[in-house]
């Protein structure tokens, strides 16, 4: 009963529904191959890892009450940073120097996210339109580095973060994990949670009650660019390219889904990180879905119209209580009169 | 007066929040012409009584009768249109919008679907001026203090001619004279036939105005009463359910004694202090173990003078000097640093955290003068909100219900314990008792008292004058938005003696 | 129905600016227009000092023209933000409204048949919406997400081609010319704009309906509270934003005589940026529609700037339409503040 | 207004003056297409005005009408959209500019509002690659089980690419196309979609992707999912880029139909032409050919994009 009350009840359930629709429809829903997992569940895990980096990043900036925008250019960016460093390299092959580059485009990603930041926090700008100016400006930033055309590498380790498999586990999906865990321990371990959700539950509250709201603010939008600087690694590696134009391209409206769909409002507050894996794991595993199943392109769209309302109807409590039956009796007849329609 | 047929009649009403059975079947009257006192503590089941009447909440159970036919309404809109005009507890009003619309939005007057605002602006003035307010009514209601804002809220529900008046703690910010000029309306309005429902904490004022009430415990009726037939005190055992030892025992210690703070260096003092617009420059010092009480009326600027001291506003005159040394508070985290502490009179939009639990928001303030990267261990944590939900009485005493579900007068305790578990040097304190019980109140005052003694210094900002006297060793005159004057609070000193120097403004 | 908790988590209408200023300054809510204003004539004047014909006064006029569209979504999207919603499914209406208006023409339907139809459509799609997020308290986000989803995912199951309107009525309504002076024409589209405008500003400064969206915005709770027909203005703001984003999608179809399932992609955007340009809080409760309209209008000069700039690649574009943004909204803030 | 004379804007020095407005820059091919442009514009001292649309026809219409407000000599464009371009172009008209299209048309049925439409025809792409799988099947028997990466759904290129392809192996009733789905032009989207193909169909014996991105992005699939590309699934693709090409000669891709990006010089001299008085021939179809991987191999070295 207290399960079926759960806001992330509906979409598991969605969720898992879909997962079994691909397991009918694929040849390997999961084996194993070579020595490391292969079938459609690895493959949805390790490409659900950019769009997981991202909304993590976007749960953060989405508690305080703000908005990241600008994730996509952002990967973007990363990614072109990268790819062009590597592309220059005498040995693409050398470990130290990728990782070493792969720290440069992390470092670009987290000074782009103080940005943002700086521009929501210190200037004072509504988060929508501070960080739709890097979103516009970011992406050209991306097409200056890459003069526009598509940088190729060759460097087997950097392809790795991507496509490699440690311990039979996509690496890509790992690093995810990680990150996941990571945010969990930072948010949870420490009091940064609940500041959080202070900040964006009430500001004014929150600065009478002593909080630093300011820098609470700046570092969410800080991590959020470093997610999305390492979900723009993971892309460029996932095709060994840097693709400026592309790279990114509309993940901010998925990664907000994705939180939304895991029980965050937008006004900010409460957050649940748990509720944004499920959320864009959903996410991915439609999109592999709507391919695996055959449904026509022309269609694609609809078929995902129906699924997400099918969730924004299933997670309403109100709508679930009208289905399966209110336990309250309706209001009387009386003042039903009184009603103006 | 005979017994004409009730206007209004509640059966059996019963009311479940998931976890709380807020009403257990409760009847209520109310006579035409009548002003009935809905008594109880705070969640007793007096707001919730009042929702589920104005179908703001629907009824899990009982009937509700107005003037004879069977309704339910399924909100505020219907029960409005039914001729109920409610004033909620809180201010519920959009702080957006203008003082003129905020007394007219949904009835403004119109000319061809076209709002005729100077008409609108004419009558909200008018309006005003009838409660002795004049205030810019084209201005945004939150350029205006949050007493104010009761005020304008209640001016709106009183100019709708309506057959049911609602006023749920219409008092609990406002001074004497405000009260005052509410009763005149309130009374007016009960010759003209109006039925009044009326729930304030203030037993004085119940006995001063109402003709019946009504007492709740813990959900349930406990009985209906006559007013003029039952003794204050043996109202407060029907609320409370025991008798009442602090009360009285706070009573007879009217002048407090300064306790040992003769040597007492001064903690804070203020020099020339002000800031244009909001607080005239002025002098105050703060000694440990004392308590500084600010005492003026509405808008005098008591509220603006507590900001000052605590960073919340900065400063733009004056110095200020903590410990002997000077000081500039920037933020409120400035002050924090230096053991101050401010409880916001206005705990809905400054004070606590509807989403959060309890518990969050009792630790918050002490969280976050540690850091975010320090948390407070959970056990030290679920102690201490222990400690202070017993100390306060907070009901329902669940430490993870989240704080929107408490009623108005818990709210305001989680607020106080919030600023208590940091164990403050000085104390300011806006309002702290609105809202609140007797019986709590009485621990509130007690537990300022404790505080002082134990050397803490507390700026005590409080609407009800008697409070003010019965706790402050010293007592700050403001009006119009200056300190006008200091009074040592000795023998003869007391309400009349400030209400005079606040009219005559005497300036030092 | 509906409950209210205590105290509303949504009361964060005032958080940007200072809740406690209680002094009361006359008229500051108009500071952020005026700014906006003053902000957008420098921009212009140092277009004219810098390009050739920037100064001739069709460039001013096209601006309407070319914005045409933009404008009236902004429109429909101001109510919305002000109270407090968001609606993502614009640009999807248009698509919808143009490619079912081409192909219903195509077969021959009249046009005024057509016309009240898909205008009806959007309104009802926009209703719907309104309603599942009101009534099922659904975040606008999702809701509105989903309305994009299938307004959008309709138009590419209708055709994915760009279909052509040979009507005779859309022609000439594309083709009238309006000459205001010598060698300044405009055209329907814009005047039709500029009229919805209008309406709009009257029907929010002095309607109980324009009343009640800021009063919902400031504080949905107490709205309920004071007896304010919460629910239906909520499901209005979303109708009526549906409804001028159909128009617009006809405005479009007229524009250019076609109709095309990927049409206004992103616009929705584009509308809510202007909204906020022009100085609506998206936390809701205040704004105005003259705001939007300048919002659209720096987005529209920003383009114009652009094309007569001239020699700019994508990347540059991009890159100097964000520079222009940000110096443009961080002046609008410092202006702002120093005025308060 | 200034009373500019017949060069407009063009400064005083009777320089052609050549307002162009692009797609945007949508992919590697619309890059190439837009530096080539540049470049042959600078070439042939003609000064460019030039206008990224970022993909929105509205913005296309909008820089069109600056175009003629600036009173520019010749206006080039390649349409977002195949229609709704009547009215701007009869203003064009009007205001006396003549407009060339590039690289896509437009279904005006009004064909003076133009001059000439110079570029590639997505149809007869979709064809070329349809017959060359023809004539690859010629005489085998047995079912051939096709997979096709369509380009971004609406888009004139993929429409016209897979009529054009579908049309063609309706020759072959052995010919199936199995799963077609959108991979957006890019390499990612094509990767990913390729991935769920594998998994989800028994049997792909050939890859049909509207543009070489798609197909790089197609390949690493299949290498990752232990297949050879090019022996265990023929693969075919459009565009013939750079790294398209490479792959051809490495033996990953099978065939490529061309769409040079590089109307550049062409365009200029049309723009040239049309400012002396001179009209082209309504249709100039850019020089384009196929590529199979032994020509690709000859013609790896000498492609400059
Ligand atoms: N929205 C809600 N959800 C859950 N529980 C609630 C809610 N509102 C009130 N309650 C519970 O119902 C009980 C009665 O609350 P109510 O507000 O009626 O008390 P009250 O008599 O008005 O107290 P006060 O004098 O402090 O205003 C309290 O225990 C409170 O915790
Ligand atoms: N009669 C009035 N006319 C105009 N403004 C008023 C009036 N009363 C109060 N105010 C507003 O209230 C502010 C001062 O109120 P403040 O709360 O600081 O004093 P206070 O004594 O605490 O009043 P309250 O008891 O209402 O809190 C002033 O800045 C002013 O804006
Ligand atoms: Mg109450
Ligand atoms: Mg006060």
């Amino acid at each position: 009963m207290t399960i079926l009350k759960n806001r992330l009840f509906w979409p598991a359930v969605i969720l898992v529904a879909l997962l079994v629709v691909n397991m009918f429809t694929s040849n390997q829903f999961i084996t194993v191959r070579d020595g490391h997992l292969f079938g459609t569940l690895p493959d949805i895990l390790r490409g659900s890892a950019p769009l997981l980096l991202v909304a993590l990043g976007m749960t953060l900036v989405i508690a305080t009450g703000g908005i990241d925008l600008s994730v996509g250019s952002v990967m973007a960016i990363s990614g072109a940073v990268a790819c062009l460093l590597i592309s220059d390299l005498g040995n693409q092959n050398s470990v130290g120097s990728v990782l070493l580059i792969i720290g440069v485009a992390i470092v670009v990603s987290l000074v782009l996210g103080l940005w943002n930041g700086a521009l929501v926090a210190a200037v004072g700008i509504q988060p929508i339109i501070a960080t739709l100016i890097l979103m516009v400006a970011g992406r050209g930033v991306a097409q200056l580095i890459t003069d526009g055309q598509i940088i190729n590498v060759q460097s087997s380790p950097y392809a790795t973060i991507a496509t490699g498999f440690f311990l039979a586990m996509p690496v890509a999906f790992l690093i995810a994990v990680g990150a996941v865990v990571l945010t969990v321990l930072l948010t949870r371990r420490t009091a940064l949670g609940l500041l959080l959700e202070s900040v964006g539950g009430s500001p004014t509250a929150s600065r009478l009650a002593g909080i630093r709201s300011r820098r609470i603010t700046v570092m969410t939008y800080v991590v959020s660019g470093g997610l999305a600087g390492l979900a723009g690694l993971i892309y460029s590696a996932n095709i060994k390219s840097a693709d400026s134009i592309s790279a990114g391209n509309l993940i901010e409206l998925d990664a907000i889904l994705a939180v939304v769909i895991g029980g965050t409002a937008l006004i900010g507050g409460r957050f649940s990180i748990a509720g944004t894996v499920i959320g864009a794991l959903l996410i991915q595993t439609l999109g592999v879905t709507v391919v695996a199943v055959g449904v026509p392109s022309k269609a694609t769209l609809l078929f995902k119209a129906v699924i997400v309302v099918a969730l924004c109807l299933s997670q309403s409590a109100t709508f679930r209580q009208k289905v399966f039956g209110r336990i309250k009796p309706r209001p009387a007849t009386a003042v039903r009169a009184e009603v103006p329609a | 007066m005979g017994e004409p047929s009730p206007v209004l009649e509640m059966t059996g009403i019963r009311k479940v929040f998931p976890g709380v059975v807020a009403l257990d079947g409760v009847d209520f009257r109310l006579f035409p012409g009548e002003i009935h006192a809905l008594m109880g503590e705070n969640g007793a089941g007096k707001s919730t009584l009042i929702k589920v009447l104005t179908g703001v909440y629907d009824i899990d159970g009982g009937d509700i009768t107005l003037g004879g036919a069977a309704v339910r309404f399924t909100g505020p809109l219907q029960s409005q249109k039914a001729g109920v005009s409610t004033v909620y507890q809180e201010v519920n009003l959009c702080t957006n919008l203008s003082v003129a619309e905020n007394i007219f939005i949904g009835r403004e007057p119109r000319r061809l679907g076209r709002i005729q605002w100077g008409l609108m602006r004419k009558r909200a003035a008018e309006l005003l001026a009838r409660l002795d307010l004049n205030l810019d009514v084209s201005a945004s209601l939150d350029t205006y203090s949050l007493a104010i804002q009761q005020m304008v809220a209640i001016a709106r529900a009183v100019d709708v001619s309506a057959r049911v008046l609602i006023l749920d703690e219409p008092t609990s910010s406002l001074d004497a004279s405000e009260v005052e000029q509410l009763f005149k309306v309130m009374r007016r309005l009960k010759e003209e036939g109006v039925a009044i429902l009326f729930v304030s904490h203030f037993l004085d004022q119940v006995y001063e105005v109402s003709d019946r009430l009504t007492v709740l415990r813990n959900g349930k009726l406990i009985g209906e009463y006559k007013t003029a037939e039952l003794p204050q005190v043996q109202l407060v055992e029907k609320m409370i359910g025991k008798e009442l030892a602090v009360l009285d025992d706070l009573e007879n210690k009217a002048q407090r004694t300064r306790a040992k703070t003769a040597e007492a260096a001064p903690i804070l003092s203020a020099t020339g202090l002000g800031r244009t617009g909001a607080i005239a420059p002025f002098d105050l010092t703060i000694n440990a173990g004392e308590v500084v009480g600010l005492a003026g009326l509405l808008g005098s600027g008591r509220t603006e003078l507590a900001r000052l001291l605590f960073g919340a506003d900065r400063a733009d005159s004056g110095t200020l000097q903590i410990d002997g040394k000077d000081v500039t508070l920037r933020s409120p985290q400035a002050a924090m640093k230096h053991g101050i502490a401010f409880s916001s009179e206005n705990r809905r939009t400054e004070g606590i955290l509807g989403e959060l639990t309890v518990r969050e928001n009792i630790i918050l303030a002490l969280q976050a003068s540690r850091g975010w990267t320090r948390p407070i261990p959970r056990r030290k944590q679920d102690e201490l909100v222990d400690k202070y939900i017993k100390a306060l009485q907070i009901r329902p005493a669940d430490p993870e219900r989240e704080v929107r579900m408490l009623s108005g007068g818990n709210q305001q305790k989680v607020l106080l314990a919030r600023w208590l578990i940091t164990e403050p040097r000085l104390l300011i304190i806006d309002e702290p008792t609105r809202g609140i019980d007797v019986g709590a109140k009485a621990e509130i005052q007690k537990l300022v008292a404790e505080l002082s003694d134990g050397g803490v210094a507390v700026l005590f900002v409080s609407a009800e004058l008697e409070e003010v006297l019965r706790l402050s060793h010293k007592i700050e005159v403001l009006r119009d938005r200056r300190l006008v004057e200091e009074l040592e609070n000795t023998e003869g000193v007391d309400a009349d003696r400030i209400m005079q120097t606040i009219a005559s403004g005497a300036t030092s | 129905m509906t409950t209210v908790d205590m105290t509303p988590a949504t009361n964060k209408s005032n958080s940007p600016t200072n809740p406690r200023r209680r002094v009361y300054l006359p008229n500051t809510k108009y500071i952020p227009i005026l700014a906006t204003l003053t902000l957008l004539l420098i921009m212009y004047f140092t277009g004219v000092a810098n390009y050739r014909n920037f100064g001739q006064p069709s460039v001013v006029v096209n601006l309407f023209r070319d914005n045409a569209v933009l404008l009236v979504v902004a429109v429909g999207m101001t109510f919305v933000i002000i109270t407090g919603g968001i609606d993502l499914s614009v640009g999807a209406v248009i698509s919808m409204t143009t490619t079912l208006t081409a192909t219903l023409l195509a077969g021959g339907w009249p046009p005024l048949v057509v016309l009240p139809l898909v205008l009806l459509l959007g309104a009802l799609l926009g209703a719907g919406m309104g309603a599942v997020i009101h009534f099922f308290k659904v975040e606008p986000f999702i809701a509105t997400l989903a309305g994009l989803f299938l307004a959008r995912g309709i138009a590419l199951f209708i055709n994915q081609n760009s279909i052509p309107i040979r009507d005779k009525l859309w022609k000439s309504l594309s083709e009238y010319r309006i000459v205001l002076a010598d060698g300044v024409v405009t055209k329907v589209t814009s005047v039709t704009a500029v009229v919805v405008v209008l309406i709009a500003a009257a029907v929010l400064a002095w309607t109980r309906f324009g009343r009640n969206v800021y009063a919902v915005g400031g504080n949905a709770d107490s709205a309920l509270l004071m007896g304010l027909p919460v629910g239906r203005t909520k499901i209005a703001v979303y109708t009526l934003s549906g409804f001028c984003a159909a128009l617009g999608g006809v405005l479009f179809s007229i524009n250019s005589t076609s109709g095309w399932a990927l049409q206004g992609q992103g616009l929705e955007l584009d509308a809510i940026a202007a909204c906020v340009i022009g100085g609506v809080l998206l936390t809701g409760g205040s704004g105005y529609v003259f705001g939007s309209l300048l919002g659209v209008m720096v987005y529209g000069l920003i383009q114009t700037i652009i094309t007569f700039q001239g020699d700019l690649n994508a990347a540059w574009t991009r890159i100097i339409i964000g520079l222009l943004l940000f110096g443009f909204i961080v002046l609008q803030r410092v202006v702002t503040r120093r005025a308060k | 207004g200034s009373k500019d004379d017949s060069t407009g804007s063009g400064s005083g020095d009777g320089k052609i003056v050549l307002g162009f407005s692009q797609v945007g820059a949508e992919s590697g091919w619309r890059t190439a297409n837009t530096k080539s442009i540049q470049d042959s514009a600078k070439a042939a001292g003609i000064e460019l005005k030039f206008a990224d649309a970022q993909g929105k026809q509205e913005n296309q219409i909008t820089a069109i009408r600056s175009f003629i407000t600036q009173k520019v000599d010749v206006i080039a464009f390649s349409p977002v959209v195949t229609s709704g371009w009547d009215a701007v172009l009869k203003e064009a008209k009007d205001a006396g500019i003549p407009v060339i299209l590039t690289d896509r048309a437009v279904d005006s049925q009004d064909t003076s509002l133009y001059v000439t439409f110079l570029g590639s025809d997505f149809i007869e792409e979709g064809k070329k690659a349809g017959q060359w799988l023809v004539d690859q099947y010629k005489g085998k028997t047995g079912p051939v089980s096709i997979v096709e990466l369509q380009g971004t759904t609406g888009a004139a290129p993929a429409i016209d690419r897979q009529k054009g392809f579908a049309d063609t192996i309706a020759a072959d009733p052995n010919l199936k196309i199995v799963k077609s789905q959108t991979g957006d032009f890019t390499r990612a989207q094509g990767k990913t979609v390729m991935e769920t193909f594998l998994q989800s169909t028994p049997k792909i014996d050939v890859l049909y992707a509207h543009n070489d991105d798609m197909g790089l992005g197609a390949i690493e699939a299949i290498e990752a999912a232990g297949k050879k590309p090019g022996t265990d699934i023929k693969i075919i693709t459009v565009d013939a880029v750079k790294d398209g090409m490479t792959a051809l000669s490495e033996g990953k891709i099978n065939y490529i139909v061309e769409c040079s990006p590089l109307l550049g010089p062409q365009l200029m001299d049309v723009v040239k032409q049309v400012k002396s008085g001179g009209s082209p021939e309504k249709r100039i179809l850019t020089k384009e050919t196929t590529f199979t991987q032994e020509q690709a191999k000859t013609e790896l070295p000498n492609r400059q994009y």
